[in-house]
């Protein structure tokens, strides 16, 4: 295989699985904190991308003012659907699947107010106007600006996020919530509170995540619909609940599209029209064969360890 | 003869040894009691016995055939019924319904003939004349066509004894069959688990909390402690036994 | 002086009634025990203290002020911790971080030095500080557990079988360190039902029977009286309670 | 500004039984299992590809003539020998249509049996939506990237329903409606019969707690692969008119959306209850109609409105306020009924 495509596709899947990481964080931390499998969150995505775009047309260049823009907005839009579509549904205890017949409703909505909105303005895929620099060349390989403002950016995010929830109180309390509802009551933390958090944190990390999306890759008001499977396969493959296996699985259904597809395509001749179904293997092999996802490698690493240090 | 037996049955949940070593036998046409402080393992037992969750480890024996492998619903087939701590009922279900469900052999469960009402019709009036007498000695008769939920606490229990009894069983596990019911209606339930002894020839093994009944009922009992039998004998020698008064006091 | 009262409680879960008409008190400082055998309310009775449970009528008071309707989340503010029986740390995550989660009120000094306090009060903590907690074993499990509770500087702990599924040595060593919280100021209501033991340790205790009360008194008293121990088990004037007077 | 009231009205009913036959299906498996089949495109899909296929090589050979391989080269060919026989002899398109009906129920229910097996394994039900959700897409890209079924992404055409030999078009699509309503009846009928019957009640005792059902001697897995089963070969025949009612078989037809318009039928009619399920399928069905209409006349006027988003809108609203103010669906569930309950009630009366 030549070495172009080797570290094209890999690149590409160190960017899509950062992305995706962003985005399969949020929906983690709804489907762990507020035990919602939240479809909507595709529109998240979406909506943070769109916000990016109209502002760069409307002259704003600052990556990072946007980013910011894009958060706030998602963020809001976050926490509006689930104080006007998700609470008042909860209240009468109903079964997941009416919840998740909700979030596809609720997607609907969104996807298609968008749909409205774009054509009327004329945003069909269309890209975010950022100049393109090329920042290093080699034979092999080109890494642009936007390579640059991905990945990083997106790795910052989720360290900024692992440290919030590991060392802060607002991450403890939603940890707790995660693990043992009840108790966390009696322990005092404050339920409604730390899900407004959660959903401000899952909002805005998809609203980050679509505008970074955005700029190496056109958009449309699909794009996070078309997303939305892979970041649950990621989710999936971090056992539901999992942060840190969350972000690993993001990166692993990364490659699974991009690098070994190439490999696919290039030694097994499998068509490119054929990547959309990885990330759907994924998800029913994992489901159906290990559904505690990659957690339950990471727990005995660390239970390993911890006896060795206990027992030496 | 004894209709079922345990031998050396183990389980597990984890680290957490549930059920340990338990062997014990019940004999055809006895009330056994099962008794022991919270979280002895009474219930996983039963749940081992019903393979709910099968045993890690041992032998069981229902008229002498080996049933350890056997699925829950070829267990209640062979006329082993238990009932659960918690009411268990199908709460959207009606009364009848939920006294008929688990009739054995019901032409009218296989899809293919379902559609056709002649093939089911005098199978489905005949369950539905055993239910109606069952209901009525249970005092339940009347509330036939209401939603189980709409009944009280006590009626519940009732019509889940009912129910264990539709499936034509030889043996009942019941457990805790008066738990959260007055006491007046308590003794009701222990009087008609003692008719249908008399009367049907049933066996049944019974986990309870409440002594005072149970001792008056039952011919022996078992004392489970940290999943383990501590002990078995008639009500006499239980309460006697100081070791199970150590169980239950405290030293 | 009363610290909690409650007064003609009636409660249950959904349509089962379980606790009838119960009244009782408890004064500051006090170490009561609360028996009884099992299915007699007990653990309803905490729970619905803390706001787990449908109360029917009946009122919690604490220090004069009205417990019931607020909700579970807010009532660790007026001074209560509760150690529920099972699922009572939070097993996913480190043993320090749930510690800090309890002391997360607290500002940073503060906190540190209730943690060292606690690792004090609880070494084994100490020792296994980074450890996943649903790794521990059930005695380690229950100190934990119990810690979460005293990290909130509570005035009154309430403790649903703490000895339950323990080893008799941990039995012990559990009721000691209770004793110790006792001394130094904390009102405590364990709900047990190895009555013996507990009786050793505690001043005070209201044995239920059905959801209703049966017998108050000191626990020399209690452990005196033959009677008490009859009610305890729940056996009336049948056979089995004169076999067991003998 | 003309609308031919009499072919809206027919094609109004034929969508509405096609819906109706999904709708009917879901209700069985959800309304009355508690099956979360949120896969119902995947089966819907199997009696399209199904007739793509039977159109493809059994019509020709009912016909005495040699199948042509569909795609590529030979595709008008193809599209030509399909079209002319039906044409021509409307004796052998009826064969071959009735077969494509019942060789999509085998097919839909042997899929239907394969795809009840994951349901075994998954604990948390939610996760079983997911695969089933995820696994229609599966298929749907597979059969999108893979020539011999539908020639991949360009589909078929020419599947034409077997009235058009008629030579009136206004006469063989009202025939074409009533052969689909009195399949909807005969569905109707039957799903009515299994819900008040013993089968029924298993069901029922199915959906509220597999545990206690199980050990009162029930056998569950079976159970969950017959619903299945029966659920999916109705799905399937359901396909099969879709797709010879559009005349064309595309992959991109049997996506999530379609799967949703389905649960949307169910939640709005009362999940539960075979006349709700025929009342929502209605009430989308018009709903649908009324907004493809608009759309157009719309566009006459030069009100150039996407009337597709303004359905999707409307759909997810209407699902959100459902949920919302009638979780129960306009006609709510009735307790199962048969022999046995009659029998207590003049007991009673004496």
């Amino acid at each position: 295989m030549p070495t172009v495509l080797l570290i094209d596709s890999l690149v590409r899947s160190l960017q899509v699985g950062s992305l995706y990481a962003l985005m399969a964080l949020g929906l983690t931390l709804t489907l762990a904190v507020v035990k919602l499998p939240n479809f909507a969150h595709a529109e998240l995505i979406t909506l943070g991308a769109y916000v990016a775009l109209v502002a760069s047309f409307w002259g704003l260049n600052n990556l990072l003012a946007m980013l910011v823009l894009c958060f706030i907005v998602t963020a809001a839009v976050a926490v509006l659907s689930y104080k006007a579509v998700y609470k008042p549904l909860e209240r009468r205890k109903p079964s997941i699947y009416t919840m998740i017949l909700a979030s596809f409703a609720l997607g609907l909505i969104l996807r298609y107010v968008l749909f409205l909105l774009v054509d009327r303005f004329d945003f069909f895929d269309k890209r975010i106007k950022i100049p393109l620099e090329i920042w290093y060349q080699s034979k092999t390989m080109i890494l642009t600006n936007i390579f640059f403002w991905v990945v990083p950016t997106s790795l910052i995010l989720i360290i900024l996020l692992s440290l919030l929830l590991n060392y802060t109180n607002l991450g403890r309390e939603m940890r707790a919530l995660a693990d043992n509802r009840a108790l966390a009551r009696v322990q005092g933390v404050q339920v409604e509170r730390v899900y407004y958090f959660t959903w401000i944190l899952a909002g805005g990390l998809a609203g980050v995540a679509g505008a970074l999306w955005g700029i190496y890759t056109s958009i449309n008001p699909l794009t996070g619909w078309l997303a939305i499977l892979s970041v649950f396969a990621a989710t999936v493959l971090g056992g539901m609940t999992s942060f840190v296996g969350t972000i690993l699985g993001a990166y692993v259904v990364g490659l699974s599209e991009n690098f070994v597809m190439q490999l696919l395509n290039h030694y097994l001749g499998l068509d490119f029209s054929f990547k959309p179904a990885i990330p759907f293997i994924i998800i029913i092999l994992v489901l159906l064969f290990r559904p505690q996802g990659l957690t339950g490698f990471m727990d005995g690493f660390r239970t390993r360890a911890i006896r060795r240090q206990t027992n030496p | 003869m004894s209709l079922l037996t345990l031998e050396h049955v183990t389980k597990s949940f984890g680290n957490l040894r549930a059920v340990h070593d338990v062997s014990l036998e019940i004999p055809k046409g006895k009330i056994i009691g099962l008794i022991g402080p919270n979280g002895s393992g009474k219930s996983t037992l039963l749940n081992v016995i019903s393979a709910l969750n099968p045993a890690d480890s041992g032998r069981i024996l229902f008229e002498g055939e080996e049933i350890s492998k056997r699925s829950t619903d070829e267990i209640f087939g062979l006329g082993l019924v238990r009932s659960f701590q918690d009411p268990s009922l199908f709460f959207k279900m009606t009364v009848l319904d939920n006294s008929l469900l688990p009739v054995k052999q019901q032409q009218g469960e296989k899809p293919w003939r379902a559609p056709f009402h002649h093939l089911w019709r005098k199978q489905e009036a005949a369950a539905a004349l055993e239910s109606s007498r069952l209901l009525e000695q249970l005092l339940i008769r009347k509330h036939y066509d209401a939603l189980a939920s709409d009944l009280s606490g006590g009626q519940m229990k009732l019509l889940e004894l009912g129910r264990s009894l539709m499936g034509n069983p030889k043996l009942l596990l019941l457990d805790e069959p008066t738990a959260g019911v007055a006491p007046k209606l308590a003794y009701t339930i222990f009087e008609n688990i003692a008719q249908m002894r008399e009367n049907l020839g049933l066996t049944f093994l019974i986990v309870e909390h409440r002594l005072e009944i149970l001792f008056d009922f039952v011919d022996s009992l078992y004392v489970m402690h940290m999943g383990q039998v501590l002990t078995e004998g008639s009500p006499a020698e239980i309460s006697a036994n100081s070791a199970v008064r150590e169980i239950y006091f405290g030293e | 002086m009363n610290l909690l009262t409650i007064d003609k409680l009636t409660a249950g879960y959904g349509k089962l009634t379980i606790l009838h008409d119960l009244s009782l008190k408890v004064e500051k400082g006090q170490y009561l025990g609360i028996l009884g055998p099992n299915g007699s309310g007990k653990s309803t009775l905490v729970k619905s203290i803390f706001g787990l449970t449908d109360i029917f009528s009946g009122s919690i008071k604490i220090s004069g002020q009205e417990l019931v309707g607020v909700a579970t989340e807010n009532i660790c503010k007026r001074g209560l911790a509760y150690v529920p029986q099972r699922q009572n740390i939070f097993a996913t995550m480190t043993v320090r971080d749930n510690l800090l989660l309890a002391v997360r009120h607290l500002r940073r000094p503060k906190a540190h030095r209730a943690l060292q306090d606690a690792y004090a009060l609880f070494p084994i903590l100490a020792e296994r500080q980074q450890q996943s907690a649903g790794l521990m074993s059930g005695g380690e499990r229950q100190m934990l557990a119990i810690a979460l509770a005293w990290l909130g500087k509570p005035q009154i702990m309430l403790l649903d079988e703490p000895s339950a599924g323990l080893s008799p040595l941990f039995v012990i060593e559990i009721f000691k360190l209770l004793r110790r919280l006792c001394e130094s100021g904390i009102t405590l209501v364990v709900v047990e039902q190895n009555a013996r033991s507990l009786l050793r340790w505690c001043d005070y205790a209201y044995v239920l029977r059905e959801g209703k009360l049966a017998f108050e008194g000191s626990s020399s008293q209690i452990l005196a009286d033959e009677e008490t121990v009859k009610s305890y088990l729940g056996v009336g004037g049948t056979a089995f309670s004169q076999r067991i007077a003998e | 500004m003309t609308i031919d009231f009499l072919s809206t009205g027919i094609a109004l009913l034929t969508f509405f039984g096609i819906s109706a036959l999904m709708a009917l299906s879901l209700n069985l498996e959800y309304g009355v299992a508690g099956i979360p089949n949120f896969g119902k495109a995947l089966f819907v899909s199997v009696g399209a590809y199904t007739a793509a296929l039977t159109y493809t090589y059994l019509l020709p050979l009912l016909a005495g003539k040699t199948p042509i391989y569909p795609c590529g080269a030979n595709l008008t060919d193809a599209l030509q020998l399909r079209t002319g026989i039906i044409r021509e002899a409307m004796g052998i398109g009826l064969l071959n249509f009735l077969l494509t009906l019942v060789i999509a129920a085998v097919i839909g229910g042997l899929i239907g049996y394969l795809a009840s097996y994951p349901a075994l394994r998954l604990k948390e039900e939610w996760y079983l939506a997911l695969v089933l959700l995820v696994g229609s897409e599966i298929v749907r890209i597979l059969v999108r990237g893979y020539e011999p079924i539908i020639c991949a992404h360009n589909g078929i055409s020419g599947l034409s329903q077997p009235f058009v030999a008629l030579g009136n078009p206004k006469l063989a699509s009202f025939l074409f409606a009533l052969v689909i309503l009195a399949l909807v009846a005969l569905v109707f009928i039957f799903s009515e019969r299994l819900i008040h019957s013993p089968y029924g009640r298993l069901l029922k005792a199915m959906r509220e707690n597999e545990r206690v059902a199980q050990s009162l001697g029930k056998r569950i897995t079976r159970t969950r692969a017959q619903i299945m089963v029966i659920g999916s070969a109705i799905a399937a025949v359901s396909g099969v008119l879709f797709v010879v009612n559009l005349g064309f078989a595309s992959a991109n037809d049997y996506v999530v959306a379609l799967t949703l318009d389905v649960w949307v039928m169910v939640v709005i009619g009362g999940i539960g209850n075979n006349r709700g399920a025929l009342l929502g399928a209605f009430i989308i069905t018009v709903l649908d109609r009324v907004t493809a209409i608009a759309a157009i006349q719309l566009d006459q006027i030069g009100f150039q409105l996407e009337f597709t988003y303004i359905r999707f809108i409307l759909f997810g609203l209407i699902i959100l306020l459902m949920l919302r103010y009638r979780p129960q669906g306009l006609l709510p569930e009735k307790p199962l009924t048969t022999e046995a309950h009659s029998l207590l009630k003049t007991q009673a009366q004496k």
